[in-house]
């Protein structure tokens, strides 16, 4: 999932990349392709992870993970961050997702339980303000659910705002007409896809 | 003569009183002033309102604020981290209060404190629960919501350097909300692990300006709060 | 392959359309782009809404722009200065508009255009006439009008030293409304005194982020704007 | 004039000085006191006028003259400078005056004439955001008209915003009960100061 990300980041472009999964992006830029991370904890150019014992625990990401910085960097603070965020100067974020709804809502912050602590971070300041929005994610729940869903039961993170979902299963594109199926992974036909899917998918016309 | 340096901790939050509006630097544990934060433990003052991106990790620096009891609300964008225990416990027994704010609308709001501008509009969280009960108004096309600066009583952030005059250089990303939350309280209060002279600091590469802060407290070696979290260390220590 | 260094100023500028809005730095001479104005004034475009502090000295540079009747609207804190007529003798004829604005609220307008803030709120101008026509709102009884950001078409700006990815730093006062004019146009044009190595600006010291940036023009020697106004000089070069 | 305002400049505090006169009463601080002046076009620290020869054109003051920066200093953006003003984060600002009123209004940057060109600057910023204002300007205008009126006739720069006004006759504090005269320029008496002034002026009582 993540290399089929990673396939779809231009030479050149900025990129914010969420906690967890999307991470993993940055491992397969592919050659030739010039790529710039953002960190919202204030970095321009993150590199990979440090050598073990060559960690600055003043050097992290926005998941709190070491990281190092690439030549060509640069620190900044908290609003300025986000001034690139919410001022629509990051070409493309990847994020996490709880639910997506075949209007391009996402829920990822919080499943609304009673008495559960929410977190949000930087998701809704992502989600305003970064140009295209990816999501990766498992096709389903632990518990085989959808969560490519007609409407976010969960509390939502933005409203119409994911452009293309990259699950272990397909590659789906948001449109205004509805969500699109760009790939299929080996073996998984339309009509199994359809099945696990509670949104209702389309196929291209060619 | 102006010289911001004053010579300990305990000094540089003496006058912390009960029921202060506090931001605290810091970013997960980068950038956090765990020295100053022991010092206001030990100080005593409470029913505070504390203004940080996280609530701390493991037993010590904000964690071992909040444990004590002292923290009676919280304004932060992410309360829940992998090594934080304190502040969900509580909350989730109802006994200490969250104000949850995106991250960029906290910097934002704390810019805007220390800037004099008394609210703006965002984008963010529009079509969200969290921009329930809050103004709304769209701008060519985009809804926005109000959102209000935030000033505090006291900022408490960690830098690398600084000099007499206060001007303050960060280390990486440690830098985080420290710049921000400098400008927008009445009292801030800088621990630096060093102090270097005037002038040393080269002034196109001086990150807060002297003007920002009020005192200096120097603390040569910092903790490690992760280091602490792993060797499960408490505050006061034992 | 990022590299937004282009070979020349007319290169640079040479897109900029009939009708735009462009953002000029510079504050009196320091830190005005004058080779990228001269470049835009040798391209042509006009009926443009120039966003500048001032409005250009002598016969060079953006007075120079003005002159050539390329500019529509003025949008700036202080269109009157020592060596300033072409503006003040157009403006008196009718020929050219004028938004007066507060230095301190063109410059928050402006950030607020490059940070996604569609308005904030200010008390700067409350009870003059600066003020009139303009929402006002009370917060704890400090009454603010509210303005809008700004954002441009393009932004002219000169630095000092810049790297193929745009990172800039810029050279004392002529820093002023660069950085924010950097972050508030859809195209950012730079003229550089140099061009560097990556790396070679420190990351804790970069004052503009690349990502602000879209073309690089090197200039190694710049014109020194106000002794060409005291050698009485007219660009174009007669 | 310069003399008296610099003497009521404490130790430590942050200044900006406005264009013009304000801008000589950096030459009089009194030995012992560390004054940091602030330049809105962004530096704090700035020191005196350079040597001739020694000028660096893109380092001037917001009078655009050649200036120097002092050990300690630090260059910023347009926009952190006015967060310093805005925010009150500068304790006094010296501005010029074209009227004052008995209220502490001020209009100093248009005489609102048809035809004139307005300009305005920082002026409007400071008034609203420094927490002292003090007004050095002379007692009446070259045709003999008080320049500290009943209520300003010119535009305002902001209302209720003058802390003393310095002239060459006098120098006087705006208070909520009126203006009161601190001190007289020698050989002057309180009757005299009253007749070439609009505005009505009150005597402290000790």
């Amino acid at each position: 999932m993540a290399q089929k990300v990673a396939l779809d980041i231009p030479d050149g472009v900025y990129v914010n990349l969420g906690i967890g999964m999307p991470e993993l992006v940055a491992d397969y830029v592919p050659a030739g392709r010039e790529v710039i991370y953002h960190t919202e904890n204030g970095l321009l150019g993150m590199g990979p992870a440090p050598e073990v014992g060559k960690e600055d625990p003043e050097l992290i990401n926005a998941g709190k993970k070491s990281i190092t910085s690439i030549k060509g960097a640069c620190f900044f603070h908290h609003a300025d961050s986000f001034t690139m965020i919410r001022g629509r100067h990051i070409d493309i974020c990847v994020l996490g997702a709880l639910q997506v709804s075949q209007t391009g809502d996402l829920a990822n912050w919080s499943t609304g339980e009673p008495g559960a602590v929410p977190s949000v971070g930087g998701a809704m300041d992502l989600v305003a303000g970064v140009k295209t929005i990816f999501v990766i994610t498992q096709h389903t729940t632990k518990e085989g659910k959808s969560k490519i869903v007609e409407s976010c039961t969960y509390p939502l993170t933005g409203k119409a705002v994911v452009n293309c979902i990259y699950t272990n299963l397909a590659i789906i594109d948001v449109k205004p007409d509805g969500l699109f199926v760009r790939e299929m992974a080996p073996g998984i036909c339309f009509d199994d896809l359809q099945k696990v899917t509670e949104a209702r998918l389309n196929r291209y016309e060619y | 003569m102006i010289n911001k340096i004053v010579k300990s901790a305990a000094d540089a939050v003496a006058d912390i009183f009960d029921g202060a509006i506090i931001m605290i630097g810091g970013f997960g544990n980068a950038g956090t002033p765990i020295e100053l934060i022991h010092a206001l433990i030990d100080q005593g003052a409470k029913d505070l309102t504390v203004v940080s991106n996280n609530t701390g990790s493991g037993q010590v620096g904000l964690a071992a604020l909040i444990a004590h009891k002292r923290v009676r609300k919280m304004i932060c964008s992410f309360p829940r981290t992998a090594n934080s225990t304190v502040f969900p416990d509580l909350y989730t027994k109802g006994e200490i209060e969250l104000e949850l704010v995106p991250q960029g609308t906290l910097a934002e709001r704390i810019r805007a404190g220390g800037a004099g501008i008394p609210a703006f509009y965002t984008p963010t969280s529009v079509n969200t629960p969290l921009a329930e009960g809050k103004e709304k108004r769209t701008f060519d096309g985009l809804t926005c919501v109000m959102e209000y600066g935030i000033k505090a009583d006291f900022s408490l952030v960690k830098c690398e350097a600084a000099d007499r005059y206060g001007n303050l250089v960060y280390n990486k990303t440690a830098r985080n909300f420290g710049p921000v939350m400098c400008t927008a309280a009445d009292v801030t209060i800088v621990q630096t692990r060093k102090i270097v002279e005037l002038g040393e600091i080269d002034p196109e590469c001086v990150v807060t300006p002297g003007i920002f802060v009020k005192r200096l407290v120097e603390i040569p070696k910092p903790a490690d709060e992760a280091k602490l979290v792993a060797e499960d260390r408490r505050y006061p220590w034992s």
